[in-house]
């Protein structure tokens, strides 16, 4: 059995038409390692500029004690929670668009599936600070963790939150080994025309990897298993992380439809992430012939299938609400539409719901900076529809006189905003110490070069 | 604790917080009035008191009862600590034959009225919750729990015995099948922690 | 063993390549290696391989994983039964989530171990047969016999014009 | 707990000891602490009532208002930790009210003076007892006519007071702040008796009220809510008594009422007269020498003065006179108008025509209430403003803040050239005196009280005086100066002086007086009332009477109401954060004012909720929020006392408005008390507004039936109960479609524990043992909130200011929650408000256990929901998950924020939490611990029931909250669940609570909302 099926035409049209010979793809991407240029400084040092702002905003909090955040009874759980799953969730288009469209052979994953892993590897380390931020006593959260200590206690496994610790953590490690596995061979060739400082480093990061026949075997294999498994991973992970709601009994979060909800919503916000990263190192990097119209207008598509369940999932919500006839349930989504928040539902339903109807047009679908645009309408929305889950359906529960209103902190921004800077500060960094397009994955789907030239087809 | 910290520095950021958690954690200052005397033995007590020639049983030493001066102990959950009356009730007639100047000190207290700052030696943690009494009246031994203390010429360390630091040494110890089989005291948290 | 060495040829052509592994084999030369800049299963093929084991150590990890989860979360809950929320002591369903999580990892985890067993992986002595161009656009063959051997196999290694060829010493 | 309770005579017996690192001030959830070194501090000399570890009780009396009810004070280690209400007092009979407990902060309040201090020039300096003492003999020597204000003392002080103020020749003023004083007067005019009338309101079957807050103030709060909550629950056959309260606002004890009458402010007599007039019939001449006023009055006149409808007037009238026993009580505190004396006569005669003297009001045994007339300080302030007096010594009142601005107290006192404070604590009046003798607190001195004729109480110190406070209780400082004055050298003490006292009143017939005096101690009071009969005739007024409705000064279109806050009183409460943080019983309002207003008025003049409003009167103006309240009459606004402190301490400083400064100082008439309600105000709204510092979320409970009611006329139709509100068809419905794990109808009682599906584990182990649960019947339950501060107190539960309350982070683990619910919508005055105190719980199925990650919070075999605080990482996953938000969390470390000493009243039984952590209700667990060791040491005995009392329902004053092990089919709560009007809060959840609510009863017809018929 071979990796691509019969050869780079399988499916009709060459995905990297302007792409001609194995050099030249060695050549194009590794010059996105060389030194880079004024504009990445730039972007590095505002980045580290967030970082810093994150961490003294969270040790400002563990000084002072969480109240410095907005949050309170009943609203115990605000942006924070928020941003958590939005990370999540952006985590997710990663593996799935790397593991899934792998399995299903999709021709146009090669080039962009390296940046969609780093995104997930980032998005993970972003995602799992904020349970640690958002906890009480950060210096005894390692009690989550079940391991044989002298009370004789262990983490209560029924609880939704321990079972995201396995989720999460299993999680990272898998789609960071995905993507460190396949950055192997690209790693290798990287290797072998860096000089210096970067190919000693190269040297040791590829392992000695040398591209022997026996090697690609088992390394083929090995990568099919992963994604195998990557898959379900990729699936059970943001249904653990909608269970964190589902499994309670707050009217607005108790409901069945979560888990499917939530990973259409998470594959939604991830691809729009994707673009939204991919488009700018397009530019940058002059990577033009690899990143064609032919991905951007995939990922489109997909955008679009994603946004429509995801409407669906809205809308469902609203019907079964009013159709249930439970009055507490129709109040919460009454509370929704028109109660202290509607600014924040209603920035959903237009980000997620209406906005991404224009892919419907093949002309956006292929107009670059159209879909950059949408992209990040796209991620607003999404962070606000994790915001509406969490903060509107506790601020007026089950207890009328207990209801309550929740204003999120400076603090709480600050550690907001720091989050996506502490992630650029990472996808910076790879983009100049690893090929941010899969080299050798791509040889696959170029012509072979054949001596007879008439010969009989490879 | 020290194991759990080895464990949970291992949990990245679980490190960093770790500094600020203790800072957290500082016990509030209980006042001490300054009239206290500075300990001024090893012992670190401000009385070197000899357990082991009251409570000991070797020849010429006085076999004294436990409860004799932590006279609360079976009907409260503090032990108690002995009043100095006590100590005077015996010393006005034993001047203490091995060092009398350490005996002098109680008749100092009893004259100005400044009591002993004695230090403490055990104690558990404040969000547990000890009934001695429950413990003495199912027939604990005082020895089990705090050493051999009568045979201790000076008590300022822990015996190696006492484990109040650590859940599980209690646990162990209630955990323990009574005849029916079932724990012997209970596990249940709230009979320690509230 | 000064009486064996070993040829190292470098293509530009993946048929070139293919047909100098054929020949060679036909020859009857055993330690045949080549190389190339990606998964070429032309050449595997040529080289006639099999079925990679790495699929059992992936099923062996998924297993213990899975039973480590359950055995985990029932063990645990046994050990110190607390109630909550009025649901069972060990409630499975629960556990399964747990269970899967722990498949999954266990499974990824001996997957990466076995293929760095099988391809053995990591390496870090420097290569002393290999070509920085393979990893790039050429591909190479390199074939290990006594000396007198190897001047048949040069003859067929030649008949497909590689653009280099050269006496490389013995691998590992 | 009554057994253990033994009392030692003097004060030297209990020494306090410095009890270091033992009990530190409660125990510290921050664990670790073994490494540093710790001081044990031993007794010197073991007092033999003290064992450390062991709580130790004493009875006394409160020294709060002038009710005087009956306390336990619980000490360890010879600190004071914990007042309640003593059940063997003959008239609070055991309750205590908010304010009652809130003394304890007092005691260590941290604003307290140091010592006697001198003022040289605009500071104070301490000085030594001796100089202090010797300084006031000086001045008071050649001092001419000194004057001595004070306010309510018990028999022994205020003997010894008068005789002090006779020796130096001196002139006594009494004056309180909140007086009695028109009830008083009209008694004394209709009866010829002295003192405040008795009531007995538990036995009366129809009880008016005009305008009489009496669960709140006047003569004895805390016992008339406990005749209240009797009187108005559901008794065995059936039936409750009728509450109707006349009056222009619902105070708290209007919103108890079954039926409100919004009256005009001030009409009261009419009203009272026309109803009995009604009654008197054709034979006026059962209303005596007053025959002739009742003709003057009719229904028809009265409902033109008071704005309601004639038939009302004439169905009260008759419900009055058919419904015997009946009871009417005159304006209160709350509504001292112009004619306030008159209104009390004319409700008199009407409770006289109806014939309920001596069946449920008795003028022969009066209550020493504080009665002073205003009149009589409105005098001293022109001598002292005309410097007639140079020493004017004040002790248990603060004028300068209590009376109106207008008085000029404060200008008036500045003119004494030696002003001497025995205040204990700073206040407006201390701040400016020349000497002040700190007096101690109630719980450290002696005393006694007489509440009833015939009824005596001592008051004896529970603890030596907190040692950061250098205090003399004011009965010795007199003692010691009458010494110096008269160069004796008399040792007595005030101890004999108190002693003394009582062995004089003591009648040797009953016994030797040392016994006697020991068993005073022991019960804390004597009980030697006789038997008298009822009926009194009235009496001719010697004075002339007008009935007419009084005149508000204009210009304005609002009468103001000016009342005592039910947690502040007239402002001396001020100072405690526990009341401060105590929402307020009607408004939910806490650490600021605000103005009452109805929602249509507030429409009308385009006024919204929170918006600052400039409230002028002819005498005065002031800025405060607006709360919208459809308990008002729309022609008044309402503005509570206590606000608005200028030198009363950190807690009490800058929250709120005093309303004082709105009102005339003006005298009433006929019994010279402060006339309150007098003037109408103009509101203008500034443009600003403020978020209100509420714990309400909303009033409406939307049909959810958090707090439902069952109508007097459905009682006794169990089964039928689709037409009820929170009925169980809802339930069965869910279950017949499977909505969750069906629970037989017989089965989801508490009774039945553990249930189907929870039987595991720990569970099965328990099937002996106790299950605890509670009942709580909303049909007694009046609002009061003495709980709340009941368990603030007991389980160390800390506040945590205005601004953490406007973030929504209130730490109470008990809510009363406040709902109105229209009676009919037609009727737009008439609500129907249902109180409930909403705490944790202890579900069966519990939602907020199972999301807990690490067990912090999980089922005990004893059925408690358990909180281990050391265990909690503070993920807030279970407060989220609590359908009843009953959960709070250490968003701070709010413990550090308290000062040294007022930590030493921390429960040493119950763990300080610490930052990061949740926290809630725990049933008082440490208390069942208590019990239960004290069980074992006595040979392993059962718990009997009703031994293990939580710190709610012993407060209770109303009875409504029962606790026990509800395995027992023997214990009350196992009985009092079984009633029919036993329901759960949100049943439909199927959480299984422990917590049982009784159904309010009402008369009226409750709709069956929830339900499409």
């Amino acid at each position: 059995m071979s990796l691509v099926p019969e050869g780079p035409t399988a499916r009709g049209a060459v995905p990297h038409p302007d792409v001609h010979t194995y050099d030249e793809v060695n050549r194009d991407v590794l010059r996105a390692l060389e030194t880079p240029g004024k504009g990445w400084w730039a972007l590095l040092a505002v980045a580290a500029a967030g970082v810093v702002l994150f961490f003294s905003a969270w040790g400002w909090q563990l000084y002072k004690g969480i109240g410095v955040s907005g949050l309170n009874s009943p609203v115990g759980w605000g942006v924070y929670i928020t941003t958590f799953v939005f990370w999540v969730g952006i985590a997710h288009s990663g593996t799935l668009i790397s593991a899934i469209l792998f399995l299903f052979r999709s021709p146009w994953r090669q080039s962009i599936y390296r940046a969609a892993e780093a995104m997930t590897v980032f998005a993970v380390m972003t995602a799992g600070l904020f349970p640690l931020i958002h906890v009480g006593r950060l210096w005894h959260a390692y009690w989550l963790i079940p391991y044989p200590n002298s009370r004789f206690l262990w983490p209560n496994f029924k609880s939704p939150l321990v079972w995201d610790v396995f989720a999460i953590t299993t999680y990272f490690t898998v789609s960071a080994t995905f993507f460190y596995l396949g950055a192997i061979p690209d790693i290798a060739a990287a290797r072998d025309r860096a000089t210096g400082l970067r190919k000693k480093l190269y040297q040791v990061i590829s392992l000695g990897w040398r591209g022997t026949d026996s090697q690609w075997h088992h390394f083929g294999k090995a990568y099919i298993f992963l994604a195998a498994l990557a898959t379900p991973l990729v699936l059970s992970v943001h249904s653990v992380v909608s269970w964190d709601f589902a499994m309670a009994i707050v009217p607005g979060w108790h409901a069945t439809i979560f888990a499917p909800y939530f990973v259409a919503g998470a594959i939604f916000s991830g691809v729009a992430m994707v673009i939204t990263l991919v488009v700018p190192i397009r530019k940058i990097f002059g990577l033009e012939a690899y990143l064609t119209t032919k991905h951007f207008d995939a990922m489109a598509k997909l955008c679009l299938l994603t946004s429509l369940i995801v409407l669906y999932a809205y809308l469902s919500e609203f019907f079964l609400a009013w159709y249930s006839g439970e009055e507490i349930e129709r109040t919460a989504f009454w509370n929704r539409l028109f109660g202290d928040y509607w600014w924040a539902t209603w920035t959903m339903l237009v980000c997620n719901g209406f906005v991404p109807i224009m892919l419907w047009f093949r002309r956006i679908r292929h107009s670059i900076p159209a879909l950059f645009v949408i992209s990040i309408f796209i991620n607003i929305g999404m962070w606000f529809e994790r915001y509406v889950i969490v903060v509107t359906s506790l601020h007026h529960e089950y207890e009328p006189f207990a209801w309550g209103i929740y204003r999120p902190s400076l603090t709480e921004m600050a550690l907001m905003v720091g989050s996506f800077c502490w992630f650029g500060f990472w996808f910076l960094l790879f983009t100049r110490l690893l090929p941010p397009i899969a080299i050798a994955e791509l040889k696959e789907v170029l012509p072979a070069p054949t001596r007879k030239k008439t010969g009989e087809a490879y | 604790m020290r194991k759990h910290w080895l464990i949970g520095g291992l949990a990245s950021l679980l490190a960093l917080a770790a500094g600020v958690a203790f800072i957290q954690e500082e016990p509030q200052e209980t006042p001490v009035s300054e009239d206290i005397a500075e300990p001024e033995y090893p012992s670190g007590q401000p009385i070197a008191f000899p357990h082991d020639q009251h409570a000991g049983s070797q020849p010429g030493q006085n076999n004294m009862d436990c409860q004799y001066c932590h006279y609360s102990a079976e009907r409260s959950v503090d032990a108690g600590i002995p009043p100095v009356s006590a100590c005077w009730g015996c010393h006005q007639a034993i001047p203490g034959s091995n060092n009398p100047e350490e005996v002098a000190k109680i008749q100092q207290s009893i004259q100005t009225g400044v009591p002993i700052p004695w230090v403490r030696i055990y104690k558990v943690a404040d969000h547990v919750h000890f009934p001695h009494m429950r413990h003495v009246n199912a027939g604990l031994e005082c020895q089990q729990c705090h050493g051999e203390v009568q045979e201790m010429q000076v008590l300022n360390s822990r015996d190696p015995v006492w484990g109040g630091d650590n859940m599980g040494w209690c646990v162990e110890c209630h955990r323990q099948p009574d005849d029916a089989g079932k724990p012997q005291a209970s596990t249940d948290c709230t009979v320690c922690h509230y | 063993m000064d009486n064996a060495a070993g040829l190292l040829a470098s293509y530009e052509y993946l048929d070139s390549t293919v047909d100098a592994i054929k020949a060679l084999k036909k020859a009857g030369f055993e330690k045949i290696k080549a190389y190339a800049p990606y998964p070429e299963h032309h050449i595997e093929h040529a080289l006639g391989y099999g079925q990679s084991p790495v699929r059992v150590w992936t099923l062996v990890g998924g297993l213990t994983g899975t039973a480590t989860g359950f055995a985990l979360t029932t063990w645990t809950s046994i050990d110190w039964p607390l109630v909550v929320g009025g649901k069972p002591i060990v409630s499975i369903p629960a556990y399964i989530i747990i269970a899967f999580e722990m498949t999954i990892l266990f499974g990824a985890l001996a997957t990466i171990i076995g293929l760095f067993v099988l391809s053995r992986l990591p390496s870090i002595k420097p290569p002393v047969v290999y070509d920085p161009e393979f990893s790039s656009g050429r591909y190479g063959v390199y074939v290990e016999g006594s000396r007198q051997r190897l001047e048949e196999a040069r003859q067929i290694m030649n008949e497909q014009q590689p653009i280099e060829l050269r006496e490389g010493e013995l691998d590992d | 707990m009554a057994e253990n309770k033994n009392m030692q005579d003097g004060i030297k017996r209990r020494d306090f000891l410095k009890v270091l690192g033992v009990s530190g001030a409660g125990a510290t959830l921050t664990g670790c602490s073994t490494e540093e070194v710790e001081r044990l501090l031993p007794y010197v000399i073991p007092p033999d009532d003290i064992t450390p570890g062991v709580s130790t009780w004493y009875t006394t009396v409160c020294d709060g208002c002038s009710a005087r009810c009956g306390m336990w004070v619980r000490t360890r280690e010879g600190r004071a930790i914990k007042v309640e209400g003593n059940p063997n007092h003959p008239v609070s009979q055991g309750g205590l009210c908010a304010k009652g407990h809130a003394t304890l902060q007092h005691l260590y309040h941290p604003d307290r003076f140091p010592g006697p201090m001198v003022r040289e020039g605009s500071e104070l300096r301490q000085v030594t007892w001796e100089e202090a003492e010797s300084l006031l003999a000086a001045r008071l020597s050649s001092a001419q006519n000194p004057m001595l204000i004070s306010g309510q003392m018990g028999p022994s002080l205020n003997e010894l007071v008068d005789e002090f103020v006779e020796g130096i020749g001196g002139i006594r003023v009494s004056y309180d702040a909140i007086s009695d004083a028109p009830l008083a007067e009209a008694a004394r005019i209709v009866y010829g008796t002295a003192g405040i009338p008795q009531y007995d309101i538990e036995n009366a079957r129809f009880l008016l009220s005009f305008g009489n807050d009496f669960i709140e103030t006047g003569s004895s709060p805390v016992a008339h809510n406990k005749g209240l909550a009797r009187m108005s629950s559901v008794d065995a056959a059936g039936s409750k008594g009728r509450f109707v309260y006349l009056g222009s606002r619902l105070s708290l004890t209007g919103l108890n009422a079954d039926k409100w009458i919004p009256i005009r402010p001030g009409t009261e007599a009419a009203v009272a007269l026309a109803m009995a007039a009604v009654i008197a019939g054709d034979d006026p001449e059962v209303a005596g020498p007053y025959s002739n006023v009742l003709q003057a009055f009719n229904p028809q006149v009265a409902a033109q003065a008071a704005g309601v409808t004639e038939d009302a007037i004439f169905e009260l009238a008759e419900d009055f006179a058919s419904q015997a026993p009946t009871l009417a009580l005159g304006p209160g505190v709350g509504a001292h108008h112009s004619g306030a004396t008159a209104a009390n006569i004319a409700v008199m005669i009407l409770n006289h025509v109806a014939g309920n003297v001596g069946r449920t009001v008795f003028y022969d045994a009066p209550m020493n209430g504080a009665m002073s007339a205003y009149a009589d300080i409105e005098a001293t302030v022109n001598a002292m403003a005309s410097g007639e007096s140079d020493v004017v010594m004040v002790h248990g009142a603060n004028p300068v803040y209590s009376m109106p601005l207008q008085a000029g107290f404060a200008e008036a006192f500045a003119q004494v050239p030696f002003k001497v404070s025995f205040a204990s604590a700073l206040d407006e009046t201390s701040e400016m005196a020349d000497l002040i003798l700190p007096d101690q607190h109630f719980l450290e001195a002696w005393g006694d009280s007489s509440p009833l004729a015939g009824v005596v109480a001592v008051q004896q110190p529970v603890m030596q005086p907190v040692p950061h406070f250098e205090s003399k209780q004011t009965g010795d400082v007199l003692l010691s100066v009458a010494n110096r004055l008269s160069g004796e050298g008399d040792a007595a003490t005030f101890y004999d002086y108190v002693r003394e006292h009582h062995r004089s009143a003591h009648d040797d017939a009953d016994g030797d007086f040392e016994d006697a005096w020991q068993e005073l101690l022991r019960t804390g009071m004597a009980d030697t009332r006789r038997e008298e009969a009822g009926a009194l005739e009235l009496q001719s007024p010697e004075v002339a009477l007008s009935f007419e409705v009084p005149t508000f000064d204009l210009p304005g279109d609002l009468t103001l109401l000016v009342h005592p806050s039910p947690r502040f009183g007239a402002g001396e409460f001020s100072n405690s954060p526990w009341l401060q943080e105590l929402p307020d019983p009607v408004s939910k309002i806490v650490w600021h004012s605000w103005l009452e207003m109805n929602p249509h008025t507030a429409e009308l003049r385009g006024i919204r909720e929170g918006d600052i409003v400039t409230v002028t009167s002819p005498h005065g103006s002031l800025e405060v929020p607006v709360w919208l309240y459809p308990g008002i009459r729309e022609d008044v606004v309402a503005l509570a006392m206590g606000g608005g402190h200028t030198g009363m301490g950190r807690y009490a400083d800058d929250k709120g408005v005093n309303a004082l400064n709105l009102i005339p100082s003006t005298s009433e008439q006929l019994s010279g008390a402060l006339v309150t309600t007098v003037t109408a105000v103009t509101v203008i709204p500034t443009g600003e507004k403020r978020r209100l510092a509420t714990v309400e979320g909303s009033s409406d409970q939307y049909d959810r039936m958090i707090a439902p009611a069952v109508a007097l006329a459905d009682l006794g139709h169990a089964g039928d109960d689709e037409h009820e509100e929170g009925g169980h068809e809802e339930l069965r419905e869910l279950q017949g479609v499977g909505g969750f794990i069906p629970v037989p109808a017989d089965e989801g009682a508490p009774t039945a524990f553990p249930l189907e599906g929870s039987r595991h584990g720990l569970y099965a182990e328990a099937q002996e043992g106790p299950r605890w649960a509670m009942a709580i019947d909303l049909d007694k339950c009046t609002g009061c909130s003495a709980c709340v501060t009941a368990c603030q107190a007991e389980n160390n539960v800390p506040w945590v200011g205005e601004e953490q309350v406007l973030m929504g982070r209130e730490m109470s683990w008990v809510r009363i929650e406040r709902y109105y619910e229209q009676v009919d919508a037609t009727q737009a005055a008439d609500l129907d408000v249902r109180f409930l105190p909403m705490i944790c719980q202890h579900c069966g199925n519990a939602p907020c256990e199972t999301v807990c990650p690490v067990f912090a919070t999980y089922h005990t075999p004893e059925g408690l929901n358990a909180q281990v605080y050391n265990r909690c990482v503070g993920t807030r996953y279970c407060a989220n998950n609590c359908p009843y938000k009953v959960r709070v969390f250490n968003w701070y470390d709010y413990t550090d924020a308290v000062p040294e000493p007022l930590n030493w009243q921390w429960n040493p039984d119950v763990t300080v939490r610490a930052n990061g952590v949740m926290e809630k209700c725990s049933f008082c667990v440490q208390r069942i611990r208590e019990v239960q060791n004290r069980a074992a040491l006595e040979g392993g005995r059962e718990v009997r029931d009703h031994e293990v009392v939580p710190a709610c329902e012993q407060s209770c004053p109303a009875e409504a909250i029962v606790f026990g092990n509800i395995r027992d089919p023997n214990a009350r709560i196992t009985q009092v669940s079984a009633s029919e009007r036993t329901y759960r809060v949100l049943e439909p959840l199927n959480t299984q609570p422990a917590v049982n609510y009784l159904k309010k009863v009402t008369f009226h017809e409750v709709a069956s909302v929830g339900h499409e018929e």
